[in-house]
C-alpha cells in the first residue's frame, strides 16, 4: 500500500486533431473505503489549459492553490496568459523544489495553444512526483490505474481524432481501465478542449 | 565493524529465495467453437533477456492448450506433471481427458502445493465436450473459473481492460436496435490478440521478442476457413478426427 | 549324490555329519550345467568370453547377454542361473557406486570382489534362502595392471591368470594352461578365447550357442566393452577353422 | 587496520578497491598504484590514475570511495595553491599531509578515504605519510594501502631494505603492486608509478600485459589434469525396435 | 534550484519532509520516480566527441516515455547525457547549463568542459548520492575534446570511451571489442550507434531509438533519432468507436468565442435629421 | 541475472551490499546462520561461462579462476567438465557444489555404460537430468549454488513437430545448448552466458553469432570466443586472463589447455588524473 494509492484516482490526457482531451474518475477513497463519488481532480488553469492532479487528496488541494497562485502571479507579472508549455515547466519546477519531500501527485496537463499563423497546437504533458516532464505526442496517464490506462490507450488511441471521436476514445479508455482498478472509478469526467469551446461531460460509470 | 552500522545491517535476512519472476504475458479468448491461447516468448530476469524464445504455451491434447506464466522453472515443471497425468489418463481410459476435467485436475495439483506454491499463473484454453470454446483461468494456488477471456502475467493489467472493452464490449452502448455479439468470430479475435501483444510490447519492458498463438478449433467449425492460409500458421494436431490445433507465430519488437 | 535322502540337504543352514553343506554343492551343480565362461588375464588386459547356449530359436540374437558391465572399467561374466547373475551384477554396481561416492574415483576390483564374496557367503548361512547358483568371473584393468577373480557359490574368491567355469571348464582349463597368457596381446587373447569356447562347445553340439567376447585394456581405452564387430567376426571365423584342423 | 571498511561505502558508490604504495629513498620517493575502479565486481574504469597531483613535488595515492577521495584531493590541491601564493614558498609534504589528515579526521563519519601522501620538500627531503581510515597520520619509510595491501605485508616486510637507490625502489614498488594485483580481485589493470625527486617528477607506466610475473605453476593438482579420452563406443546389445 | 516563486529563496524545499517521514514510518512506502534505465555513451575520435543515448524512460517495468531526450544541452559545444532518476538528470544539467552561461558571461570566455565537470561533481558530492544522476559529459573547448563520466556520488573519470546506465555493460562490451584511437568521424558514429543498439536490444531498461550528438571544434551536430529500429508495426485493425458509444449523464459546453449579436433595442429610431 | 554468485537466489536488496563487496568473513550475520545448510552462501566461486553454436557444433569457454570473496584463491581450476563423448558442462558459482555435480554426472555415465543398451546419454538428456537435480534441491531449500551451461553435439532423432503423437524419426546430428541454475530455471538459445557474461558477453555473442550459426567455422568461433573472454577480463573484477575452450563436434569433446589472453593497455599511458590534472 503506497501513499500514492491512499485516496485513489486516475487521470488521462489525449491528443486529437486540433483538440485535446483530459479525463479523470471521480472517486475519493480512504484506502479501500470509498468516501466520495464527486471528487474533482481536474482543474482549469486558463481557458485552454486544464490540469489533472491524481494522488494524495490533501496535496491535490495544496497544489491546486499553489498553481492558481503561481499562474496568477505569472499573468500579472508578464501581462499575458500562460502558454501550456510554460505552465508545464512551472509545474515541473514546483514539484522538483520538493525533491527531498515530495508532494504525492503526478500531474497531467492538457491544453491547446495558438500558433503564430493562427492555427492551434494541441499540447499534453505529465510529470512524475518530482517533476520529470514527459511530453508525449499521443497520450499521457497517471494515477492508480496508470498501468491499465497505458494498456488500453496503447490499444485504442489513433492519430488525428476529431473532438467527438476523441471523446469516445478517451472515455472508453478511462472507463475500462478504472473498472479494473480498485482505487479508481465511481463515475468519470471528461473535458475536450477545442479551438473554440470546452466540452465537459459526466460519464456513467460502475459504482463498485 | 562499526557499531553504528549494525542496526542497519541486522534486519537484512540473506536467506535463499526459491522464487524469481521471468516476465512475459499470456492470454486466452474463447469463441463459440474455438479457443485462442497466446503468449509472448521472451524469458527475462531483472533487466536481462535470458532468451528470446522460451515457449509459454503448450499443447496438452487436441482439445486443450495450457499457457503458464510466472516463475519459469515452476511453470515447466508444472506442465511436465500435467502432461504426465494426462498420459496416465490416456493409458487408463484410452481417450484424452476432457478439458473440464483437466481444469479440475490443475486445481487439485496447484492446491496440493498450497504451502509451497507453484508460482505460476495458468490459463487453460480449448474445446469442451459440447463443442464450445472454453477458457479456464487459475491463480497460483488453484482457484479457478471458466471465462470468455483472460490475460495474465507481467502485462495483465495492461491487456485485461483492453479485452474487457473489445471482447465483452464493456462500457459500450450498442447502436439503437442492435446488440453486441455473445462471441466474436476468429477473424475478429486474432487481430485483437495480436494488437494486445504489440500494445503490451510498447509499454511493458518484459514483453516482446516473439508471439505464439495457439488456435484450437472444434471439428467442423467454420473458423477453419481462412486459418490455413494465414501467414506463419502451422498445424499441430495429433489425431486425424475431431478438434484441430494450429499455431501462429509472429515477431514482436526486441528492445 | 550321496546326500540325497539323508535330510541334510534341505537347508543351507545345516551341515552334513561329514562337514559339508549340500545346498552349496547343489549350487555348484547349477553352475556346471551352464555354458562355459572363461576369463584371460593377458599382457595388458582382460578378455572375457562366454558360450551362451541358445535354448530357443525364438530368442532375439544378442539380447540376453551374460557379460555385464558393473563400472566403467569392470566386467563381469557369470555361469549358472542368469537371474542370479543379474542380481550379483546389480549388487556389484551398487558397491561400485558407493565406492565412487566415497572416494570420487573408480573402485578397486579387490574391494568389490571381497564385498561381493561376503554378500554371496551370506546366502549360505540361512535356512530361508538358497545360495547363489552362479560362479562369477570379474576382470578389470587399473593402475596395478589387469586382474581377474572368480567368486564361487560358497562365497569364496580367488585371483587367477586364467579362469574357466561352467560345463566345459575342464577342457577350457587345459587349453588355458597351454597358453603363455602373460605374453599374449589383447587381440591374440580374443582369438584364443573364441577358439577355446568353440572347442569346448563340441561336446554339446546339438545345442546352438552364441559367442560373447568382451575386453578391457588399452584397445578399449580401459573401458569394459564387447569387442568390436570386425574382431569378433574374425575370431569366430578363425575359431571355426581351428576346429576343423583340431579334428 | 588498513583494510577498506566496506560498510562505509554508500549504495552503488564507486570504489577504488585498490593497491597503493609509496616508498622513500635517498633522493626522493616512488609512489605507485594499480588502475582498477569497481562498482561491486564491475570494473567501472580499468585505467584509472590514482596518483593525484596536489602540488609540484607532492602527490597522493587514493584508496576508498572515489568520490570522497577526489573531493578531498581537490580541496587540498586548491588549499596548497593558495597557500603557496600567500606564503610565497612551496608547501612541505608535512603540510599537505596535515591538511589531508585534518579533513579525514574531522569528517571521519562521512568519509571513506585511505590516503598516502608522498613527495619531496627542502625541509626533510623525501617523505611518505600514511593516512588510513579514521584520519590518523603516520610517517613511514614505506607505506602500502587499499584492499590489495593485505596480501603483500609479508612480502614488503621480507623484502624492504634501507638505503636503496632509485631503480631498486622502483622494482620493489612494481613487484609489490603486481603481487597484490594478482591476488586481489578489487585491484588490477596497469601499474602507474611516479618518481618524485627534487629535480623532477617522472611518470612510469607498466601495461597490464607486461606486469612482473611470479610463480605460475600448477596450483591445483589432479583435477585439471584429469584425462579426457574419447570413450570407445559401447557395442550395443540388440534391442527390439 | 530554480526560483519559481518570488517569495522564497531558490533551492530545495524540505517543508513536506516531516509529514512524509511520518507517513513512511506508518509503513507506507514512498513511491518511485521516473528513471531512465538507460544506455548512454561517449567516445573520443580524431576531431572531437560523439555522445549517444537511447530514448526509453521507465517507471518500474512500464515504459513511461518511448522517445525522451537524454542528451542535454550544457553549452553550444558541451553536452551531457543523463542516466538515473530522470528529474535529477534534467534539473541538474539545466542548472549547470545556466551556471555555465553565467560563467561565460562573467568571464567573457568560452567555457571549458572541466568547468562543467567540476560544477557537477561538487554539486553531486554535496548531495552525497541523493541526487541520482549518472552523467556522461562531453565537449570541445580550447584544450581540445574532453570526455568525462560523473557518478551520482560525485566521482569522475577521464577516459577515451565511456558508458553509463543499466545498459552500460552491453555498450562497454562494444567499445572494448571495437574501439581504437584516432577514429574517423563516421567510424566513431557507427561505433556509438552499435553501443547504444547493444543496450537497446540486450538491456530491458533501454529501448526505442538512438540519439547521437557529434561535437567538434567547428560545431555541434545533434542527431535526434538517428536510428529508429523499433517503430511500432501497423495495428491489425482500427479502433475508432461509433459516436454515441459512451453513455454520459450531463454535458456542459463552455464557449470560448464570445458570440456577439448586435440587436437594436426598443424606441423609435433616433431622429438624426 | 545477478553477476555475483552471493546474490543469486536472494531477495534483491539494494539497501545493503548491493554488489556483495563484503569480505566473506565480515558479512552481516545471517539470523539463520546456526543450523542452516552450508550451501546457503557460496564460498569458493567461479565467474562466467560462455557458449554458442557454430557450424560444426558447440563452443564453450570459462576462465580458470576460483575466487574466495575478492581474493583470487585458485588460479588454475578447470570449470568445464566433459560428460561422455558428446557433452560438456560448464559451471559458474560455488565450486564445491560443482564438484558434487561432477561426481553425480560421473556416476550417471557409469550407470549408462553398465546398461549396455544401445544408448549413450545425449546432451539434452544430461541437461534434463541436471535441471531435475537443481530443481529438486531448490525445492528442498538447499540449492546447489551454480549456474550451468550444457552444450553438446550428438546424433539423435528429430521428430516431426507437426505430428507429435506419431513421431517420424529422422536421424540427424543435433547441436544442443541450454542453461540451468540453482532455481531450476532453464532456457535455451544459440548464444548463452552465465553470471557476469550474461551482461557483458551476451550482447557481443548475439551480435556475432545470431543468424550465422550455420556459417561460422571453428576458427571464426574461436576468434569470437577470445574477443568475449578478453572483454570479460577487462571488465569483471572476478575474472582471470587464463581460460579454457571446449569444442564439441561430431568428433567428440575437445577441451583445450589453458590459454592466456593478449590484452591492450597502451592507450592509457597518457591519461592523467580524473579531471583537470595534467601531470
Amino acid at each position: 500500500m503506497s501513499i500514492m494509492s491512499h485516496n485513489g484516482g486516475s487521470v488521462i490526457a489525449m491528443v486529437g486533431k486540433d483538440c485535446v482531451a483530459i479525463a479523470s474518475d471521480l472517486r475519493l477513497g480512504n484506502e479501500a473505503m470509498g468516501i466520495s463519488s464527486n471528487f474533482q481532480r481536474i482543474f482549469p488553469v486558463s481557458d485552454r489549459i486544464y490540469l489533472g492532479l491524481p494522488g494524495l487528496a490533501t496535496d491535490v488541494a495544496t497544489l491546486r492553490e499553489k498553481f492558481r497562485f503561481r499562474v496568477n502571479m505569472y499573468t500579472i507579472k508578464e501581462e499575458r496568459e500562460i502558454k501550456p508549455e510554460t505552465f508545464a515547466h512551472l509545474v515541473s519546477s514546483t514539484l522538483y523544489e520538493h525533491r527531498f519531500g515530495p508532494y504525492f501527485i503526478e500531474p497531467v496537463m492538457a491544453g491547446i495553444s495558438k500558433t503564430p499563423t493562427g492555427g492551434v497546437k494541441p499540447f499534453i504533458a505529465a510529470t512524475d512526483l518530482i517533476g520529470c516532464l514527459n511530453f508525449a505526442k499521443d497520450f499521457v496517464v497517471a494515477g492508480t490505474a496508470s498501468d491499465k490506462l497505458y494498456g488500453v490507450a496503447e490499444g485504442l488511441w489513433e492519430p488525428d481524432l476529431e473532438p467527438e471521436d476523441l471523446f469516445e476514445t478517451i472515455s472508453q479508455t478511462l472507463l475500462n481501465a478504472v473498472d479494473r482498478d480498485a482505487f479508481s472509478g465511481w463515475g468519470a469526467l471528461v473535458h475536450v478542449i477545442t479551438k473554440d469551446k470546452v466540452i465537459t461531460r459526466t460519464l456513467k460509470g460502475r459504482m463498485d | 565493524m562499526p557499531g553504528s552500522m549494525v542496526a542497519m545491517t541486522q534486519p537484512v535476512q540473506q536467506s535463499f529465495n526459491p522464487y524469481t519472476e521471468n516476465g512475459g504475458t499470456i492470454l486466452a479468448i474463447a469463441g463459440s467453437d474455438f479457443s485462442v491461447i497466446a503468449g509472448d516468448t521472451r524469458q527475462s530476469e531483472g533487466y536481462s533477456i535470458q532468451t528470446r524464445y522460451a515457449p509459454k504455451v503448450f499443447r496438452l491434447t487436441d482439445k486443450a492448450v495450457l499457457a503458464v506464466n510466472g516463475f519459469a522453472a515452476d511453470g515447466n515443471m508444472f506442465v511436465k506433471k500435467v502432461k504426465q497425468r494426462l498420459e496416465w489418463y490416456r493409458h487408463a481410459h484410452a481417450k484424452d481427458m476432457p478439458i473440464r476435467a483437466i481444469a479440475r485436475l490443475i486445481q487439485t495439483m496447484l492446491y496440493a502445493r498450497r504451502f509451497f506454491p507453484y508460482y505460476v499463473y495458468n490459463i487453460l484454453g480449448g474445446i469442451e465436450e459440447d463443442g464450445t470454446g472454453a477458457v479456464y483461468s487459475f491463480d497460483p494456488v488453484g482457484s479457478y473459473e471458466r471465462e470468455t477471456c483472460r490475460a495474465a502475467g507481467a502485462a495483465q493489467s495492461l491487456v485485461q481492460p483492453f479485452l474487457d472493452n473489445q471482447i465483452y464490449f464493456k462500457n459500450q452502448t450498442p447502436a439503437a436496435g442492435t446488440q453486441f455479439p455473445q462471441h466474436l468470430p476468429l477473424t475478429s479475435v486474432l487481430p485483437l490478440v495480436i494488437d494486445s501483444f504489440t500494445s503490451a510490447t510498447e509499454r511493458h519492458i518484459e514483453v516482446g521478442d516473439g508471439l505464439e498463438i495457439y488456435v484450437v478449433v472444434a471439428s467442423g467449425s467454420t473458423s477453419l476457413q481462412g486459418l490455413q492460409n494465414l501467414r506463419g500458421v502451422q498445424e499441430v494436431t495429433g489425431t486425424t478426427d475431431g478438434e484441430r490445433v494450429f499455431v501462429i507465430r509472429r515477431e514482436l519488437k526486441k528492445d | 549324490m550321496t546326500s540325497i535322502g539323508t535330510g541334510y540337504d534341505l537347508s543351507a543352514s545345516t551341515y552334513s555329519p561329514d562337514g559339508r553343506i549340500f545346498q552349496i554343492e547343489y549350487a555348484g551343480k547349477a553352475v556346471e550345467n551352464s555354458g562355459t565362461v572363461i576369463g584371460l588375464k593377458v599382457k595388458d588386459g582382460i578378455v572375457l568370453a562366454v558360450e551362451n547356449l541358445i535354448h530357443s530359436k525364438l530368442l532375439v540374437p544378442e539380447a540376453n547377454r551374460r557379460i555385464q558391465t558393473v563400472d566403467r572399467h569392470i566386467g563381469l561374466a557369470t555361469a549358472g542361473f542368469l537371474a542370479d547373475g543379474r542380481q550379483i551384477a546389480n549388487r556389484a554396481r551398487d558397491e561400485c557406486a558407493s565406492q565412487r561416492d566415497l572416494f570420487s574415483r573408480g573402485p578397486e576390483l579387490k574391494t568389490i570382489v571381497n564385498r561381493l564374496g561376503l554378500y554371496v557367503q551370506a546366502y549360505t548361512l540361512y535356512s530361508s534362502v538358497r545360495p547363489f547358483g552362479i560362479s562369477t568371473i570379474l576382470g578389470t584393468v587399473d593402475k596395478n595392471g589387469p586382474s581377474l577373480h572368480v567368486i564361487e557359490p560358497s562365497g569364496v574368491s580367488f585371483g587367477y591368470h586364467g579362469a574357466a567355469i561352467g560345463k566345459g571348464r575342464q577342457l577350457a582349463k587345459t587349453e588355458l594352461e597351454k597358453l603363455k597368457l602373460s605374453e599374449l596381446s589383447m587381440s591374440e587373447a580374443v582369438l584364443e578365447a573364441a577358439r577355446i569356447i568353440y572347442l569346448v562347445h563340441e561336446d554339446a553340439k546339438e545345442k546352438d550357442f552364441e559367442l560373447e567376447v568382451s575386453w578391457i585394456g588399452p584397445e578399449s581405452n580401459f573401458t569394459h566393452v564387447h569387442v568390436p564387430n570386425e574382431l569378433y567376426k574374425e575370431a569366430c571365423t578363425k575359431a571355426k577353422a581351428a576346429l576343423e584342423t583340431f579334428d | 587496520m588498513e583494510r577498506i571498511d566496506f560498510d562505509r561505502l554508500k549504495t552503488g558508490e564507486v570504489n577504488l578497491g585498490t593497491s597503493i604504495m609509496a616508498v622513500q629513498f635517498k633522493d626522493g620517493v616512488v609512489i605507485g598504484a594499480d588502475s582498477r575502479t569497481t562498482t561491486g565486481s564491475y570494473i567501472a574504469n580499468r585505467v584509472t590514475d590514482k596518483l593525484t597531483h596536489v602540488h609540484d613535488r607532492i602527490y597522493c595515492c587514493r584508496s576508498g570511495s572515489a568520490a570522497d577521495t577526489q573531493a578531498v584531493a581537490d580541496i587540498v590541491h586548491r588549499f596548497l595553491q593558495s597557500e603557496a601564493q600567500e606564503r610565497e614558498e612551496t608547501p612541505t609534504v608535512h603540510i599537505a599531509a596535515s591538511v589531508f589528515q585534518k579533513i579525514c579526521y574531522g569528517n571521519k563519519d562521512a568519509l571513506s578515504a585511505g590516503i598516502i601522501v608522498a613527495g619531496w620538500d627542502k625541509d626533510v627531503g623525501p617523505s611518505v605519510y600514511n593516512i588510513p581510515l579514521g584520519g590518523g597520520l603516520f610517517r613511514q619509510p614505506w607505506a602500502i594501502g587499499g584492499s590489495g595491501s593485505t596480501y603483500v605485508y609479508g612480502y614488503c616486510d621480507a623484502t624492504f631494505k634501507d638505503g636503496w637507490g632509485r631503480d631498486e625502489t622502483v622494482e620493489f614498488v612494481k613487484n609489490t603492486l603486481a603481487l597484490a594485483m594478482s591476488r586481489d580481485g578489487s585491484s588490477g589493470g596497469v601499474i602507474r608509478m611516479c618518481v618524485i625527486t627534487e629535480d623532477s617528477v617522472q611518470r612510469l607506466f607498466v601495461p597490464g600485459n607486461e606486469l612482473p610475473r611470479f610463480w605460475e605453476g600448477q596450483e591445483v593438482l589432479g583435477a585439471a589434469s584429469k584425462k579426457i579420452g574419447s570413450d570407445v563406443e559401447v557395442v550395443p546389445m540388440a534391442v527390439e525396435v | 534550484m530554480n526560483s519559481s516563486s518570488i517569495y522564497r529563496p531558490a533551492g530545495f524545499d524540505f517543508s513536506n519532509e516531516i509529514r512524509n517521514n511520518f507517513l513512511h514510518e506508518k509503513g507506507l512506502p514512498l513511491p518511485g520516480a521516473t528513471s531512465t534505465g538507460t544506455t548512454i555513451v561517449g567516445c573520443l575520435f580524431k576531431d572531437g566527441i560523439v555522445l549517444g543515448a537511447d530514448t526509453r524512460a521507465t517507471e518500474g517495468p512500464i515504459v513511461a516515455d518511448k522517445n525522451c531526450e537524454k542528451i542535454h544541452y550544457i553549452t553550444e559545444s558541451i553536452r551531457c547525457c543523463g542516466a538515473g532518476t530522470a528529474a535529477d538528470t534534467e534539473f541538474t544539467t539545466a542548472l549547470i547549463s545556466s551556471n555555465m552561461e553565467m560563467h561565460a558571461l562573467q568571464t567573457g570566455r568560452k567555457p571549458r568542459v572541466v568547468t562543467a565537470m567540476t560544477m557537477l561533481k561538487q554539486m553531486l558530492h554535496r548531495y552525497q548520492g541523493h541526487i541520482g544522476a549518472a552523467l556522461v559529459l562531453g565537449g570541445v573547448d580550447i584544450t581540445g575534446p574532453q570526455l568525462f563520466t560523473i557518478h551520482p556520488h560525485g566521482s569522475t573519470d577521464k577516459l577515451p570511451y565511456v558508458t553509463m546506465g543499466s545498459g552500460s555493460l552491453a555498450a562497454m562490451a562494444m567499445f572494448e571489442s571495437s574501439w581504437k584511437p584516432n577514429m574517423e568521424r563516421e567510424e566513431a558514429l557507427t561505433l556509438v550507434k552499435a553501443a547504444i543498439a547493444a543496450g537497446i536490444f540486450n538491456d530491458l531498461g533501454s529501448g526505442s531509438n538512438v540519439d547521437a550528438c557529434i561535437i567538434t571544434a567547428t560545431g555541434t551536430e545533434m542527431l535526434r533519432n538517428v536510428e529508429m529500429p523499433n517503430q511500432r508495426v501497423q495495428k491489425e485493425r482500427d479502433y475508432k468507436f461509433r459516436r454515441g458509444t459512451t453513455a454520459w449523464r450531463k454535458e456542459d459546453i463552455r464557449q470560448l468565442i464570445v458570440q456577439e449579436h448586435t440587436k437594436p433595442v426598443g424606441g423609435d429610431e433616433m431622429d438624426t435629421s | 541475472m545477478d553477476h555475483f554468485p552471493s546474490n543469486w537466489g536472494r531477495p534483491r536488496n539494494d539497501a545493503i551490499d548491493q554488489y556483495a563487496t563484503y569480505p566473506i568473513h565480515s558479512r552481516p550475520k545471517d539470523s539463520f546462520a546456526e543450523g542452516v545448510q552450508r550451501t546457503q552462501q557460496p564460498i569458493v566461486t567461479g565467474t562466467s561461462v560462455l557458449a554458442f553454436k557454430f557450424k560444426d557444433g558447440i563452443m564453450m569457454a570459462a576462465d580458470t579462476l576460483a575466487s574466495y570473496g575478492s581474493l583470487a584463491r585458485f588460479k588454475d581450476v578447470q570449470r568445464l567438465h566433459a560428460v561422455g563423448n558428446h557433452t560438456v558442462v560448464g559451471a559458474g558459482g560455488d565450486m564445491s557444489d560443482f564438484q558434487y555435480i561432477q561426481n553425480l554426472l560421473e556416476q550417471l555415465i557409469v550407470d549408462e555404460i553398465s546398461a549396455q543398451d544401445h544408448h549413450t546419454l545425449s546432451p539434452a538428456e544430461i541437461h534434463e537430468y541436471l535441471s531435475q537435480v537443481m530443481y529438486a534441491r531448490r525445492s528442498k531449500i538447499d540449492p546447489l549454488w551454480n549456474s550451468l551451461l550444457v552444450g553438446g553435439f550428438k546424433d539423435g532423432e528429430k521428430y516431426q513437430p507437426s505430428n507429435p503423437r506419431r513421431p517420424l524419426p529422422l536421424t540427424v546430428y543435433l547441436r544442443f545448448l541450454a542453461y540451468v541454475d540453482l532455481l531450476g530455471t532453464t532456457y535455451s538459445a544459440s548464444t548463452l552466458a552465465t553470471g557476469y557474461g550474461a551482461h557483458i558477453a551476451q550482447p557481443l555473442l548475439r551480435k556475432a553469432v545470431e543468424s550465422r550459426e550455420e556459417i561460422l567455422t571453428e576458427e571464426q568461433a574461436l576468434k569470437i570466443m577470445e574477443a568475449c573472454m578478453k572483454v570479460l577480463f577487462y571488465r569483471d573484477a572476478r575474472s582471470l586472463n587464463k581460460y579454457q575452450v571446449a569444442t564439441i563436434t561430431k568428433d567428440g569433446v575437445k577441451i583445450s589447455d589453458s590459454k592466456t589472453l593478449d590484452t591492450s593497455w597502451s592507450f592509457a599511458e597518457n591519461i592523467r588524473g580524473y579531471g583537470a590534472q595534467t601531470q
